[in-house]
């Protein structure tokens, strides 16, 4: 079977600090995959790196059998052209507009009169012609020039940023939570649903019918994700009104609202209590069973050990060992880096 | 306590109402009271106020009350349209109100003129000098008649206007014997207008204009510009602009960066304030202020007995503009005075036909645009740290 | 939103408007025309709210966005240019040149963060005021543009110096932006822009495209702003000069969102009226009052009421703040973006 | 520390540079050139030292603190009464020397301690309170100073005018007699100019590097005899310098500069490591209030005018150079205000003054367009 994910040699260096060092690692469908290491052993770093935050500064990492990026296509054409075309206008003109003005505006009205616009319009070229190349043409070309290659960068600056990662099917939860505090459990969830949602602007606007229909089943659908983390009632309160244990719960609910095919938790148990820990471990089963890939980052060892079906274990931003469970608890050298201390202390 | 306070008001407004018909007249004034130009307009307040005590407060029995309407508001820090607005509009509600003095800024008044006019509420302004309010062709091409919606007459002003004031201006600068000149203006409604006037003039008699730059009133200094100017060796610097925007900063810069050229400034710097911000001694034997009328010292007859009376209960030297507070007060009071009927029509009627006033700057009448017959223009110096009357201009 | 609140403040403040409109005739209480220029203040604040409420971007130049709306206005309609398009005509094309301003400068700045945008926002409101003053041969510099037609409503004409109709047609808008906001407030489109201001991160590890998403809420900002601008010029029937739309405007519109209460509509609403309310119709009462009583002293600068308004101003400003500072209304679930 | 430095040495290589570039027919315009330079660097020295107030309140507490402008424009007040109470507009010589550093640590005592007074009352008791609500009552206390500046323009002292027209502009006395200093110095120069023509190097293209330093000096000394650098332009120097070069110290090597950058880095942190945060936060004021006292001073004397409304340009100046040049970083106040002050005084001199404004806020704009978060600011980085 094809992976769903492939970390292949992926390395973060910011300025002379190293996170991650030629880590690489392959992630089957349906699996839950555990990355675990030491405290600083680059672990969310990793993470960032796969979501789009950092972008690698070596390797690469492959979702589905390709890097997600946004494609060369018509869009990107038209969006350079498009921008080169209306600045290269906008500089013209703004080079311009005092004598456009005077030529087509002054010189045909006169006050009171009616305004003859054919004849007024006609105005334009031969002030264009006279200003000459160096003020008409050059300022547009110019303007183009910038305008569109300035495009072009941001849009290759911003090939492949979290939201393209999400839309293209991975979703996350935070170490940190960072739910959005003052908005409603529910409408954490609906965030979460945005990339799947298709409302535009002017549909939200004016309450168009395709309005009512899409937050008919956008809710009925959250409720749903709601119910399934056991947070139905408390789908009306603020966020960050929530405890601990169900702001992780609620993360969780709202990366799922996307409906990705990988899910990656960072550290999902961080701050739970046992009964909540192994509350958990079940939620994490079930959303395998949904059919969804999850990449888990986790210090308890019991819900690691519980649920994975493969660890990769980092220590120093290396990889040191790679295998299913059984393999890593007798693996020498992650006792020796992690467990063992993990155990004994 | 809505049904409670319901025939209170009411019975408050119908007093209102009753009080305006046992006889009292009520002249309003709008001008900007907060900031920067208060000192201008305090003074004018004051001449309205002596305007009516001359008359002892009352005519033909009937009493006259004064409000000092405030057209600037405390964010803005200047004459704000929101409130000179409000203002116009609590005058033409108020059915006592039979005259409306104001605005400083010709600005202001382009909200209130239409306002007032379709009331039939007779202007009286102390202070604009923009001449697209009342003269036809001078302002934009639909100017002045936007003003007047109601077809009449309503808007009058006691001073002259700016295309008066930069004329003379120009021909007093080639009288002093300049041939080149440097223009600034602080690209406000007034200065810039004075300016432009000027540069027209300058040119058509023969001054050659080295530049035109329009500054920032607010900037901290303008050493940089004066640095341009002495480069330009240009012997006249004209500046339209007033105290408030920095006219003395400009006298400063301009000796400290060594430019030893003239300096001429319209009378939006003809008061007091302008000496103290610039400091006397980078005025002094350069200067020149162009002013619409005659300084209080040099009045004759009414002038000189209001100057008296104004040092006498104000203990101060009149600022030229209090004249023309006092002026337009006067004016109004004695329109008030002929008036039949003591109604917005009988008094906008009586203003209108003013002819031949015994006003405190001579004798003048309104023509038919509203504006006065007084050309009077006269050019001072600063010597010894004062204004020094130099001659009249423009006879 | 999905507790149904049977009456929420902004519809007892409209409705308190309402009120306001039919009484204030017979009860003689004068206040329908200075409350006009707190309804157009409310439409700036809730084009402010937009950007800065709901999305978070501090933004110093909304005045910028007045001032366009107001030219763009004025230019459509005056006699003095050849275009002389109708009220509502006009009206449509302040909301689009507004909302391409908008637009344009939020392209290549939106990417900046915090204070680093206010700043980029408050030098273009300089820039704007700059170009209205310079480009005289278009805007005619500080002379203003005059007369701009009055509105014109089927059934009602042209509307005069009545303020009635004004006072109502003004409701009405601002009755019509509240919905909008609201609409917006309460959708895919809204949620981003809460989203993106809550944690930027988290809302584009949540598929939002932020840079978009902010775009959205400038345009539509800009949009609200220049709106209420036509509505001011048509209002004064004159753009009045370039220096109206100064700093002190894009101030007062920010002091009205948060003193109401940041990202809350309720909050612009009563924050529109405690901002212009005490400055435009409070202050000129009081200092009225203490002229009438004869407690002015004017050879002193400490006795004229009118030198104390700043003070006042800033006083009152202190106190809300102190008081209250999560604003008057604060946004529907308690408290917004507590700490810093 | 080290950007100073860098500008200390870069700055004359600049206006050498400037200089050298001028065609010789453009033989006047160059002249003005140099001049525009340095009234910029005079002008940009004031705003810098203001910006330096804002950078370091919005390094702590991220507030922009829109009343530092008008505090300045009551230390200028403080400064004229006290000119006026002690009579010093008489004063001459070493006597005017005097008055100025007393005007300088009056004011500068007067404002540090009225903006740890505003701290205390209107800032502290809303630490916790949302970011803008403290923009907020900045905003206010703002307006109360511009107001109480309107008020103490209306004392009925003589230099105030009497008292007769609060809101105009005040003459602030000439304490330093405004004469140019070069032309006096030039003598001097004439002889060095000799002593290094005679040198057997001098004309040898090989050693070009040898002489590349004297020839660059030699040509600025040469131009700015055109110069007109007054006593004041030197007062400004050489009060500002000083502060800046202190401050930097004061911020790097003090246990009190040390906790300062803890509490910005993170003010929870700090004060579990046993930091007073409050008091930090109280000497941010105390110092930014103390160096708005010392510009204000400083303004006064450069431009001998002050006025109610002064603090709004000069503020906002300064805070768009504390933000070009990286807000939250002092070396970047210093350049981004001397970078202001020159730009003004370029657009002023060579394109139109009614541009000015636009001009720095388009290098603003465009500056953080390419860079955006300013010259020298930190590079902002999310923490996730």
């Amino acid at each position: 079977m094809a992976p769903i994910l492939e970390v292949d040699r992926v390395t973060m260096r910011f300025g002379g600090l190293v996170a991650n060092e030629d880590v690489s690692f392959r992630v089957e469908p349906g699996q839950v995959y555990a990355v675990i290491g030491p405290n600083g052993a680059g672990k969310t770093t990793l993470f960032n790196a796969i979501t789009g935050v950092y972008q690698p500064s070596a390797g690469e990492v492959r979702f589905e059998g390709s890097v997600i990026r946004k494609r060369v296509g018509p869009r990107l054409a038209l969006r350079v052209l498009g921008t080169a075309v209306v600045s290269a206008i906008a500089s013209s003109l703004a080079v311009n507009i005092l004598s456009l003005w005077k030529a087509v505006v002054v010189a045909n009205y006169a006050y009171g009169e009616p305004f003859a616009w054919g004849k007024a319009l006609s105005c334009a070229g031969p002030v264009l012609r006279e200003a000459g190349a160096a003020w008409t043409w050059l300022p547009a070309l110019i303007g183009a020039l910038v305008g569109g290659g300035a495009a072009f960068v941001l849009w290759l600056r911003r090939r492949r940023t979290p939201d393209v990662v999400q839309r293209a099917g991975i979703a996350r939860t935070f170490q940190n939570i960072r739910l959005f505090g003052e908005l409603s459990v529910l409408e954490n969830v609906l965030v979460g649903m945005h990339a799947r949602l298709r409302t535009g602007f002017l549909e939200n606007l004016l309450r168009l019918p395709s309005f009512f229909g899409e937050r008919h089943r956008s809710r009925d659908r959250a409720m749903e994700l709601l119910r399934f983390v056991g947070l139905e009632s408390r789908a009306p309160d603020a966020a960050r009104n929530l405890p601990y244990g169900l702001q992780r719960r609620l993360e969780i609910a709202r990366a799922l609202a996307s409906s990705p095919r990988l899910l990656l938790l960072d550290e999902p148990a961080a701050g739970m209590n046992p009964t909540e820990t192994v509350a958990l471990t079940g939620l994490i089963r079930q959303i395998r069973e949904r059919g969804v890939t999850v990449l888990l980052i986790e210090h308890h060892m019991r819900v690691v050990m519980g649920v994975s079906d493969r660890i990769c274990v980092l220590n120093f931003g290396k990889r040191i060992a790679e295998g299913t469970p059984e393999q890593i608890r007798s693996d020498p050298a992650c006792i020796e880096a992690y467990l063992g201390k993990e155990e004994l202390g | 306590m809505k049904n409670r306070t319901l025939p209170l008001l009411a019975s408050l407004a119908l007093a209102s109402v009753a009080l305006a018909q046992t006889g009292t007249l009520k002249i309003v004034s709008s001008l900007p009271r907060t900031g920067s130009a208060n000192a201008q307009t305090t003074s004018m307040v004051n001449g309205i106020k002596m305007a009516i005590d001359e008359v002892g407060g009352q005519i033909d029995g009937m009493k006259i009350e004064y409000e000092d309407m405030d057209d600037a508001s405390p964010q803005r820090g200047n004459w704000d349209p929101a409130v000179e607005a409000q203002n116009a509009n609590r005058a033409v509600r108020d059915e006592s109100v039979i005259g409306y003095i104001g605005t400083y800024n010709s600005g202001a008044s382009k909200i209130s003129m239409p306002i007032l006019n379709k009331a039939g509420l007779v202007m009286i302004s102390p202070g604009n000098t923009y001449p697209g309010l009342t003269k036809p062709g001078m302002g934009e091409a639909n100017e002045p008649r936007i003003y007047r919606p109601s077809g009449k007459i309503n808007y009058f002003r006691v001073v002259p206007t700016d295309d008066l004031q930069g004329r003379v201006a120009a021909e007093w600068a080639k009288e002093l014997g300049c041939t080149s000149v440097y223009l600034l203006d602080d690209r406000e409604l007034y200065g810039k207008g004075i300016a432009d006037v000027f540069e027209k003039r300058a040119k058509e008699l023969g001054l050659r204009v080295l530049g035109r730059e329009g500054i920032d009133p607010k900037a901290s200094n303008y050493k940089a510009l004066a640095n341009k100017i002495k480069a330009s060796g240009a012997d006249l610097v004209y500046y339209g602009g007033t105290t408030q925007t920095n006219a003395g900063q400009i006298a400063k810069d301009l000796r400290s960066a060594g430019v030893t050229s003239k300096y001429m400034v319209p009378d939006g710097c003809f008061e007091e304030a302008f000496i103290l911000a610039a400091g006397a001694e980078n005025l002094e034997g350069r200067t020149f202020i162009t002013f619409g009328g005659l300084p209080a010292n040099q009045l004759q007859g009414r002038g000189a007995k209001f100057r008296e009376a104004y040092i006498a209960r104000y203990r101060v030297e009149p600022e030229a503009y209090a004249l023309y507070g006092y002026e337009a007060g006067r004016v109004l009071l004695d329109a008030v005075k002929r008036a039949k009927a003591k109604t917005r029509e009988g008094v906008l009627e009586a203003v209108r036909s003013t002819r031949d006033f015994e006003g405190a700057l001579g004798t003048w009448s309104f023509d038919e645009n509203g504006d006065t017959t007084s050309r009077i223009m006269s050019g001072q110096s600063v010597e010894g740290g004062k204004f020094k009357f130099v001659k009249v201009l423009g006879q | 939103m999905i507790r149904g609140r049977s009456l929420s403040p902004s519809w007892i403040l409209l409705g308190g408007a309402v009120l306001l409109g039919l009484l204030d005739r017979p009860l003689g209480l004068g206040l329908v025309d200075p409350m006009r220029g707190v309804l157009v203040f409310a439409l700036l604040g809730l084009g402010l709210n937009v950007v800065t409420g709901f999305t978070g971007l501090l933004h110093l130049g909304m005045a910028a966005f007045m001032a366009i709306g107001a030219y763009a206005f004025a230019i459509g309609t005056c006699d003095i240019y050849p275009f002389q398009l109708g009220f509502w005509p006009a009206m449509v094309l302040t909301v689009v040149v507004g909302a391409v301003a908008g637009f344009l400068l939020g392209a290549p700045t939106l990417g900046l963060r915090g204070d680093y945008l206010a700043i980029v926002t408050l030098g273009f409101g300089e820039i704007v005021q700059d170009v209205m003053k310079n480009m005289d041969a278009i805007t005619k510099g500080t002379q203003g543009i005059n007369p701009l037609p009055p509105p014109v409503l089927p059934g009602v004409g042209e509307l005069g110096s009545e303020e009635g109709p004004w006072y109502w047609l003004f409701l009405g808008l601002l009755v019509l932006a509240v919905m909008a906001c609201r609409n917006l407030e309460r959708s895919r489109t809204g949620r981003a822009w809460l989203a993106v201001r809550e944690d930027e991160l988290a809302a584009s590890c949540m598929g939002i495209a932020p840079i978009p998403a902010k775009m959205y809420a400038f345009a539509t900002g800009a949009a609200l702003a220049a709106m209420a601008g036509g509505l001011w010029a048509s209002l004064y029937a004159s753009t009045g000069e370039p220096g109206n739309y100064d700093f002190q405007v894009s101030i007062l519109a920010l002091c009205i969102v948060i003193v109401g209460g940041m990202g809350s509509i309720d909050g612009v609403l009563v924050g529109s009226l405690a901002m212009i309310g005490v400055a435009n119709i409070a202050l000129p009462k009081l200092a009225a009052w203490l002229q009438a009583r004869g407690v002015v002293d004017p050879s002193n600068v400490l006795g004229s009421p009118n030198n104390w308004k700043y003070l006042v101003f800033g006083v009152v400003l202190m106190v809300m703040m102190r008081v209250r500072p999560e604003g008057l209304l604060p946004a529907r679930l308690g408290r917004v973006g507590g700490g810093r | 520390m080290h950007a100073i430095a860098h500008l200390a040495t870069l700055t004359p290589l600049a206006v050498a540079a400037a200089l050298q570039a001028e065609p010789a027919t453009a033989e006047a315009a160059s002249g003005v050139l140099g001049q525009q330079i340095v009234t910029g660097l005079s002008n940009g020295m004031i705003i810098a030292l203001i910006a330096i107030g804002y950078t370091m309140v919005y390094g702590i507490i991220e507030l922009i603190n829109f009343a530092h402008g008008d505090l300045c424009t009551l230390g200028a007040f403080f400064a004229l009464m006290l000119v006026g109470a002690l009579g010093m507009e008489a004063w001459s010589g070493v006597a005017g020397m005097a008055g100025v550093v007393l005007l300088l640590a009056g004011a500068a005592a007067f404002c540090a301690l009225f903006n740890w007074s505003i701290d205390r009352v209107v800032y502290r008791p809303l630490r916790s309170a949302p970011k803008l609500t403290l923009l907020v009552s900045a905003i206010g206390c703002s307006f109360v100073l511009v107001n109480l500046a309107l008020f103490w323009g209306g004392l009925p002292m003589e230099v105030f005018g009497g008292g007769v027209a609060a809101a105009a502009p005040k003459d602030f006395p000439a304490m330093v007699p405004d004469s140019s200093l070069l032309p006096d110095a030039w003598d001097s120069w004439v002889s060095a100019e000799a002593f290094l023509r005679s040198s057997p190097s001098w004309n040898d293209p090989s050693v070009w590097w040898l002489t590349w330093a004297p020839r660059v000096a030699l040509a600025v000394l040469v131009k700015s005899r055109e110069l007109n650098f007054t006593t004041s332009d030197l007062l400004v120097w050489c009060v500002t310098l000083p502060l800046m070069v202190a401050l930097t110290g004061l911020v790097r090597c003090t246990r009190l500069g040390k906790a300062m950058r803890a509490v910005a880095q993170n003010p929870t942190a700090a004060s579990l490591m046993g930091i007073d945060v409050d008091r930090v936060i109280g000497a941010a004021f105390l110092i930014g209030g103390a160096l708005g006292g010392f510009a204000s001073v400083i303004y006064a004397l450069y431009n001998n005018t002050i006025s109610f409304q002064m603090g709004y340009r000069t503020g906002m100046d300064a805070f768009t150079a504390a933000v070009l040049g990286g807000i939250g970083s002092m070396p970047g106040a210093v350049v981004g205000g001397l970078l202001i002050g020159v730009a003004r005084a370029i657009s002023d001199g060579y394109i139109e003054a009614r541009w000015t404004n636009s001009v720095v806020f388009a290098i603003l704009i465009a500056t953080l367009v390419f860079r955006p978060s300013g010259l020298l600011g930190a590079k902002l980085r999310d923490k996730v």
